[in-house]
C-alpha cells in the first residue's frame, strides 16, 4: 500500500549541491502517498547520494532544524507533504535563503542566533529559585500579546522570507524581534527597557518595512509583523519619554 | 537612537503628509472637474495666508519625509552606507526644502 | 592524513545539549564562573534531542494537597518497586527548586490558573495533577529559554560535533578527554578535560517505530559501555501506544499522537473496524501506556491490522469541530502529514518512546569512571520499570543542574589534565575509519532489518526463544555492518558515515537490551515475558546490570535496596501511593 | 529574480510603495524647480499657462499626481499596520491596503483622463 513502486510514479528533484558556489542537481525520486519533502531528501541521501548534507531532527515540526527552500519559498520540509508543493511532480529544493551555505542543504545558522542575542533575546531575572513565582493573569493583556509569539521554534524561514534580512546585513529580522517583543510584554523581566534599547539599535526594529513575508510563511503561525509593529511604537513612547 | 529618531520623523511626516496630499489632490480634482485653468487656480492661491501656510507645511513634511525614505531605499538597494550617506540625503533634504519653499514663494505670493 | 587529529583543552566537556546539558553548562557557570565550559553536541545547540520535543509537561509537587512523598510513591509504584530510591527521591525533591529556577531566573512561560497561579495537569499514573505544561509544546519553552541563556554565558560550541570514545588517563586515574568527529569537516577533534559530562540522550531508536529525534542513537551508553561502565534496567524501553503509522518510507512515522486522544475518549479500532480494547482491559482505551501498546502489539500479531500494519485511532464520534479544537495542534499536524484526524481514521501503531534504563550513576552524578559524569537519559535507575510522564525532563533538568554543580567542584577539588591512553584513541579512530576501508553493504537495508528484529524480538512482548534469536541475529547484523563499507570521498557533513556510526550504537545497545530482558524472567512495567508473565515478588526486586569486557557482555542481577520505602509501604498515610489507571 | 516567497500581497504593496515613494522623491524636486522657474519674471503667468499646456508636461504631471494617489494608499496601509492595534485582521489589513490603494490609483486616473 505505501509502496506505489509497481507503478513508478517518479519525482524530478533538483537539489542544491555544493556551497555557495554550488548548482541543483537532478535526481529522480520514487513518489510514495505518504511523503513529506524531507523524505524526498532523505530517499536521494540513502539511495543516490551518500554524502548528501542536510539537517533535521525531531521530524515533527518542533526543533526547526529542517527548514529549506523549497521550489522557492521557505518552508519546514518535515511537515511539508510533497502533494501540498510538487508542481507538475516538480521539486527545487534548495538551502535556506539569507544564511550562509555550508554544504548542500545545510546553512550556518550562528548569524540567525547570534541577531537572536543581539536583540537581547534573553530573560532577565527579577527572581531568584528561592522565591514564589510571580503570579501571572492568564488575560493581561501584555501576558497574551507575549504568549501569542512565545511558541517559535527558531526556524528561520521568516528570517528566509524577509526581502530586509537579504538587503542589510545588520537588520536583526522577524525571529529575533518577536522575540524581543515577548521579553518586552513580560512583566516579569528586569530590563525590558534595556531589551528596547537593543531593537532601537541599527538594523533594529524600525529597520522592518512591515513587509510581512514573514508572517505569510512562518509554519507555527506566528505574526512577527504585529510584533515588530508593537517594538515601534513601544519604542517611540519610550523615545517620546526620554528612556531610550 | 538615530534609526528610532528617524523613523519617528519619517512616520510623523507621513501622518501630516496624509491629509495634505488629500486636500491637494482634492483641489487639483475640483480644479478639473471646475474646468479652471492653471491661471484660475493660481488667482486663488495667490497673497493667500492660507495656501502659503498650506503648502510650506506641505514642503517641510515632504523635505523631512522624502529623504529619510531615500536613505532606506539606498542603504538596501546600494551598498551606499555611513556618514557619505547621511549628508547626502541631509543635503537631499536641504534642496526639496529650498525649491520646494521657493515654489510655494513663486505661488503664493 | 584523514586520522589527523586537533587537539582543544576545556575544565569541562559537556556531551549533548538537551535538557541535561544545558542545564549542566549552566549551573558549572553559576557554581564558578571562571571555568572554561565547552558543549560539543551532534546537532545544533538546543535544537536536537528529545528535551526540546517534551508535549506533556514537566511533574512537581507544588500545589496545596500535594507532596514530594506522593510524587516519590507514583514514581516508585510507577517504577515497580525498581528504582533506585534514593535517586528519585532527589529527583522529586529537586524538581520543586528546578521549577522555580526555571520560571523566575530563565523566563519560562507556564501556563496560569485564571487566578495567576501555575497550572497543573493530569498526566498518567499519578495520583495528583502535578503536570507543569506550556500548552502542549513545554520542551521548546524549556529548552529555548535554556538555550538563550547559554549562548550568554560565553560556553564553548562545538557544534555538530559527534564524540565518538570517552579516552582515559593513561594511568588509568580517571576520564582524560573526549575524541569527536567535527561533521561539518569531517575532521576528528580531541577535546582534553579535567571532567565530562555524558549527557547525549539515550534514545531507543533501533526499533521500527520510535520516537526520539534523529541524532539519537544510543552512542552516549555504547561510549560508556566500553569502557567498562555498568549499565542498569536494560530491558526496559517504553513503548508509547498511538505513533503514527504511514509506511516505513517516511521520518513520521513512529512519531507520537498524544495519549490525551484515547483519555478523551477516542477509539481504537482493528484492521476489521473492531474496538477491541474493551476485550484486553476494562479501562478499554484509557488503560495505561503498557497495557494498551500490548493490546494493539496482539491484535497485530493476529493480523486484525489496517493496510500499513498497525490499528485505527478514531475521534469523529467526539465530534469533529471540537476535536479540531481540542486537539489543534495534533490535527495539523496529522492533516500535514495528509490524515484527517478530527474525521476520519489515522493508522497507528506502538511506538519505541523512551529508555529507563542507563549508565549507573551517583546521588552527585558521579559515574565509576572518576571525572566522567552523567545526568539524563543516558543514566539508568531513576525511573525503574516505567517512567511516569512528566517525569523525563524533570529528571534531565534536576540532574544537568546536580552535575554542572559536581563537576565544577570536581574541578574545584583539583582536578588536572590528563596524558590520554593513546590506545584508546587509536581504537577509536579505527572504528570510525572502518568502513571508507571496507566495501559494499547496503545501509538501508541493515537499519531495517535491525529495527525489524528489535521491533519483531525486543520489543513489547518477549520470550526467551525470539531473545537469543535477536542475540544471535544482533552478532550477524554487527558483522555485516563491519563489512558494509562507504566510498571515501567527500567526508565533511557526510550523513551517511554518521547513519554507519549510529548503526553501530543502535546494535552495541540493543545486544544489551536483549540479554537484560533474556535475564529477567518476570514482567513488570515496560518488560513483558510471555513465558513469565508474572511479576514475582516485589520483596525480591533485583535489577539487571551489564558490563562489556573483552569476553564480552556480563550479566548480573542486583538486589534492589528498599532505603527509604519497602514494598507494601507508603510513605503517605492509608495510601500505598497507587495511582489511578486512566489515561489521561 | 522574482522570488516564490515574495508573491504575496503585503509584498506587492511594499514594492509598489517603495518604487511610487521613489518616483515622487526624483520628480518632486523637479516639479518644485519647474514651478518655481515657470513662475518668474514678469510674463510669469502667461509662461506657465503655455508651458502646462504642452503635453508630455502635461503627461508628468499627471504623473507625479498617480504616484502620489498610489504611494499614499500604500503608505496609509503601512501607518495602519504599525500604529492600529490589529492583531489578527493584519493578512486581511495588508491585502486591503493594497487593493484600496491601486483602486483609488485608478479610480482618479479614470476621473481624470
Ligand atoms: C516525543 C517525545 C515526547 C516526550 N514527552 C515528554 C513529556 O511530556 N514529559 C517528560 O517528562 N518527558 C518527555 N519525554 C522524554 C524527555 O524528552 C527526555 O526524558 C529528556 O528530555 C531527555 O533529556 P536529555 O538531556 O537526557 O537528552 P536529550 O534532550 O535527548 O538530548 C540529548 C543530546 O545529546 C546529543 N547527542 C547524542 N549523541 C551524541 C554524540 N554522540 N555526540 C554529541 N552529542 C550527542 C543530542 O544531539 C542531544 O543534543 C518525551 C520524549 C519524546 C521523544
Ligand atoms: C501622501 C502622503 C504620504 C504618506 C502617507 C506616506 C507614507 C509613507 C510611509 C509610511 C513610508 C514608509 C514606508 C516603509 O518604510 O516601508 C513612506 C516611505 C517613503 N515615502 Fe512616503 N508618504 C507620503 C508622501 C510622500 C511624498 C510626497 C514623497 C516624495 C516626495 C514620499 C516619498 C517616500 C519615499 C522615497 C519613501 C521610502 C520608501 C521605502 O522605504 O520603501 N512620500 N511613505
Ligand atoms: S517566527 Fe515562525 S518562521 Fe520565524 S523562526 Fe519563529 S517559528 Fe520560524
Ligand atoms: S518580512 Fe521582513 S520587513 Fe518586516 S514584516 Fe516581516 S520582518
Ligand atoms: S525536523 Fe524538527 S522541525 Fe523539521
Amino acid at each position: 500500500m505505501q509502496d506505489t513502486a509497481e507503478t513508478e510514479e517518479m519525482l524530478e528533484v533538483e537539489i542544491w549541491r555544493g556551497a555557495e558556489d554550488g548548482a541543483l542537481r537532478t535526481y529522480r525520486v520514487p513518489r510514495r502517498e505518504s511523503q513529506t519533502v524531507l523524505d524526498v531528501v532523505t530517499w536521494v541521501q540513502r539511495n543516490a547520494e551518500p554524502a548528501l548534507a542536510y539537517r533535521f531532527a525531531c521530524r515533527v515540526g518542533m526543533c526547526g532544524s529542517c527548514a529549506m527552500q523549497v521550489n522557492g519559498k521557505p518552508r519546514w520540509t518535515c511537515r511539508t507533504h510533497v502533494a501540498k508543493v510538487a508542481e507538475g511532480g516538480k521539486l527545487r529544493i534548495e538551502p535556506l535563503a539569507n544564511l550562509p551555505k555550508i554544504k548542500d542543504l545545510a546553512t550556518d545558522m550562528a548569524p540567525f542566533f547570534e541577531k537572536w542575542a543581539e536583540a537581547r533575546g534573553r530573560h532577565e531575572p527579577t527572581r531568584t529559585r528561592h522565591e514564589p513565582m510571580a503570579p501571572v493573569s492568564p488575560e493581561n493583556p501584555a501576558r497574551a500579546a507575549a504568549n501569542a509569539g512565545i511558541e517559535c521554534i527558531n526556524c528561520a524561514v521568516c528570517y528566509a522570507a524577509c526581502d530586509v534580512v537579504g538587503w542589510d546585513g545588520s537588520y536583526l529580522g522577524p525571529a529575533a524581534l518577536n522575540r524581543a517583543w515577548t521579553l518586552a510584554n513580560d512583566e516579569r523581566d528586569a530590563d525590558r527597557c534595556g531589551v528596547l534599547r537593543a531593537v532601537s539599535q541599527s538594523g533594529g526594529c524600525h529597520t522592518c518595512h512591515s513587509h510581512g513575508s514573514c508572517v505569510e510563511h512562518c509554519p507555527v503561525g506566528i505574526n512577527p509583523t504585529a510584533g515588530i509593529a508593537g517594538l515601534k511604537r513601544m519604542t517611540l513612547a519610550a523615545l517620546m519619554r526620554g528612556e531610550l | 537612537m538615530l534609526e528610532a529618531r528617524l523613523y519617528l520623523l519619517q512616520r510623523a511626516s507621513a501622518m501630516l503628509l496624509a491629509p495634505l496630499v488629500l486636500l491637494h489632490l482634492g483641489l487639483i480634482l475640483y480644479a478639473i472637474e471646475g474646468g479652471l485653468s492653471a491661471g484660475e487656480i493660481l488667482g486663488r492661491t495667490k497673497g493667500s495666508l492660507f495656501w502659503a501656510g498650506f503648502y510650506g507645511l506641505f514642503v517641510l513634511a515632504a523635505a523631512l519625509h522624502a529623504p529619510i525614505g531615500l536613505r532606506n531605499i539606498l542603504r538596501e538597494w546600494t551598498h551606499w552606507r555611513g556618514r557619505s550617506l547621511d549628508l547626502a540625503t541631509g543635503g537631499f533634504a536641504l534642496l526639496l526644502l529650498a525649491l520646494g519653499l521657493r515654489a510655494v514663494w513663486a505661488v503664493t505670493a | 592524513m584523514s586520522r589527523d587529529i586537533e587537539t582543544l583543552r576545556t575544565d569541562i566537556l559537556i556531551i549533548g545539549s538537551g535538557g541535561a546539558g544545558l542545564m549542566a553548562a549552566l549551573h558549572a557557570l553559576q557554581a564558578d564562573p571562571d571555568l572554561d565550559v565547552t558543549i560539543a553536541v551532534k546537532g545544533l545547540i538546543g535544537k536536537c534531542g528529545c528535551t526540546r520535543m517534551v508535549q506533556g509537561g514537566y511533574n512537581v509537587a507544588l500545589a496545596p494537597g500535594d507532596s514530594v512523598e506522593r510524587h516519590f510513591m507514583d514514581t516508585i509504584v510507577g517504577g515497580k518497586w525498581l528504582p533506585r530510591q534514593d535517586l528519585a527521591w532527589k529527583l522529586v525533591d529537586k524538581a520543586v527548586e528546578r521549577i522555580h529556577e526555571l520560571e523566575n531566573e530563565l523566563g519560562c512561560f507556564f501556563d496560569r490558573n485564571p487566578d495567576g497561579s501555575l497550572h497543573q495537569k493530569a498526566f498518567a499514573g499519578q495520583s495528583f495533577d502535578r503536570t507543569v505544561h506550556k500548552g502542549d509544546l513545554t520542551g521548546i519553552e524549556i529548552v529555548n529559554r535554556l538555550m538563550e541563556q547559554v549562548w550568554a554565558r560565553g560556553v564553548n560550541k562545538l557544534e555538530e560535533h559527534r564524540a565518538i570514545e570517552l579516552v582515559p588517563a593513561r594511568d588509568g586515574s580517571g576520564i582524560a578527554g573526549v575524541l569527536l568527529i567535527d561533521m561539518r569537516t569531517g575532521r576528528y577533534r580531541y577535546v582534553e578535560a579535567k571532567a565530562v559530562l555524558l549527557a547525549s540522550g539515550g534514545g531507543p531508536t533501533m526499533y521500527l517505530y520510535h520516537t526520539p529525534s534523529g541524532d539519537k542513537a544510543c552512542d552516549g551508553m555504547g561510549m560508556a559501555l566500553r569502557r567498562g561502565l555498568p549499565l542498569r534496567d536494560m530491558e526496559m524501553v517504553q513503548f508509547h501506544p498511538t505513533g503514527l503509522l504511514a509506511g516505513t518510507d517516511t521520518r513520521m512515522t513512529g512519531t507520537v499522537l498524544e495519549e490525551g486522544l484515547r483519555g478523551a475518549g477516542g477509539y481504537l479500532l482493528n484492521g476489521d473496524g473492531e474496538r477491541f480494547m474493551t476485550r484486553y482491559h476494562p479501562h478499554g482505551e484509557r488503560a495505561t501506556r503498557d497495557i494498551v501498546s500490548r493490546a494493539i502489539y496482539a491484535e497485530m500479531r493476529d493480523g486484525r491490522t489496517t493496510p500499513n500494519g498497525g490499528v485505527y485511532i478514531e475521534m469523529a464520534h467526539l465530534g469533529p469541530e471540537n476535536v479540531a479544537k481540542r486537539f489543534k495542534g495534533m490535527v495539523e499536524r496529522c492533516a500535514d502529514c495528509g490524515f484527517d484526524l478530527a474525521g476520519g481514521r489515522v493508522e497507528v501503531v506502538p511506538t519505541a518512546h523512551y529508555m529507563m534504563g542507563g549508565v549507573e550513576f551517583e546521588l552527585d552524578c558521579a559515574t565509576a569512571l572518576p571525572g566522567l559524569f552523567a545526568a539524563g537519559e543516558d543514566c539508568g535507575g531513576v525511573h525503574g520499570a516505567n517512567r511516569l510522564g512528566g517525569n523525563g525532563v524533570a529528571n534531565s533538568t534536576v540532574f544537568g543542574g546536580v552535575a554542572g554543580e559536581s563537576m565544577a567542584a570536581f574541578v574545584k577539588a583539583g582536578a588536572s589534565w590528563k596524558e590520554a591512553d593513546r590506545n584508546v584513541i587509536e581504537a577509536g579512530l579505527d572504528r570510525a575509519e572502518r568502513p571508507f576501508a571496507a566495501k559494499g553493504g547496503d545501509l538501508s537495508h541493515l537499519r531495517e532489518r535491525l529495527w525489524r528484529l528489535m521491533w519483531d524480538k525486543v520489543g513489547i512482548l518477549r520470550d526467551r526463544a525470539g531473545l537469543s534469536e535477536a542475540m544471535t541475529g544482533l552478532g550477524d547484523l554487527r558483522a555485516e555492518l563491519h563489512e558494509a563499507g562507504l566510498a571515501d570521498g567527500d567526508r565533511s557533513f557526510n550523513l551517511t558515515w554518521h547513519d554507519w556510526m549510529n548503526l553501530e550504537s543502535q546494535i552495541d545497545i540493543s545486544a544489551v537490551i536483549a540479554s537484560a530482558a533474556l535475564a529477567r524472567e518476570d514482567s513488570r512495567g515496560a518488560h513483558y515475558r510471555e513465558d513469565f508473565p508474572e511479576t514475582g515478588s516485589l520483596e525480591e526486586t533485583r535489577f539487571t546490570r551489564v558490563t562489556q569486557s573483552e569476553a564480552g557482555l556480563a550479566l548480573e542481577m542486583v538486589p534492589v535496596e528498599f532505603s527509604i520505602v519497602a514494598p507494601g509501604q507508603s510513605l503517605i498515610e492509608d495510601e500505598a501511593g497507587a495511582p489511578p489507571t486512566a489515561a489521561e | 529574480m522574482i522570488r516564490a516567497s515574495r508573491n504575496h500581497p503585503g509584498w506587492w504593496a511594499a514594492l509598489g510603495h517603495r518604487l511610487s515613494g521613489l518616483a515622487l522623491a526624483l520628480f518632486l524636486p523637479a516639479h518644485f524647480l519647474v514651478l518655481g522657474l515657470a513662475l518668474e519674471g514678469d510674463a510669469a503667468l502667461d509662461g506657465m499657462l503655455a508651458w502646462t499646456d504642452r503635453p508630455l508636461v502635461k503627461l508628468a504631471e499627471w504623473g507625479l499626481v498617480m504616484l502620489l494617489t498610489l504611494h499614499l494608499g500604500f503608505g496609509l496601509r503601512v501607518l495602519a499596520l504599525e500604529f492600529l492595534p490589529w492583531r489578527d485582521p493584519l493578512k486581511v489589513l495588508i491585502s486591503l491596503g493594497a487593493g484600496a490603494s491601486v483602486l483609488a490609483g485608478l479610480l482618479f486616473w479614470i476621473m481624470v483622463s
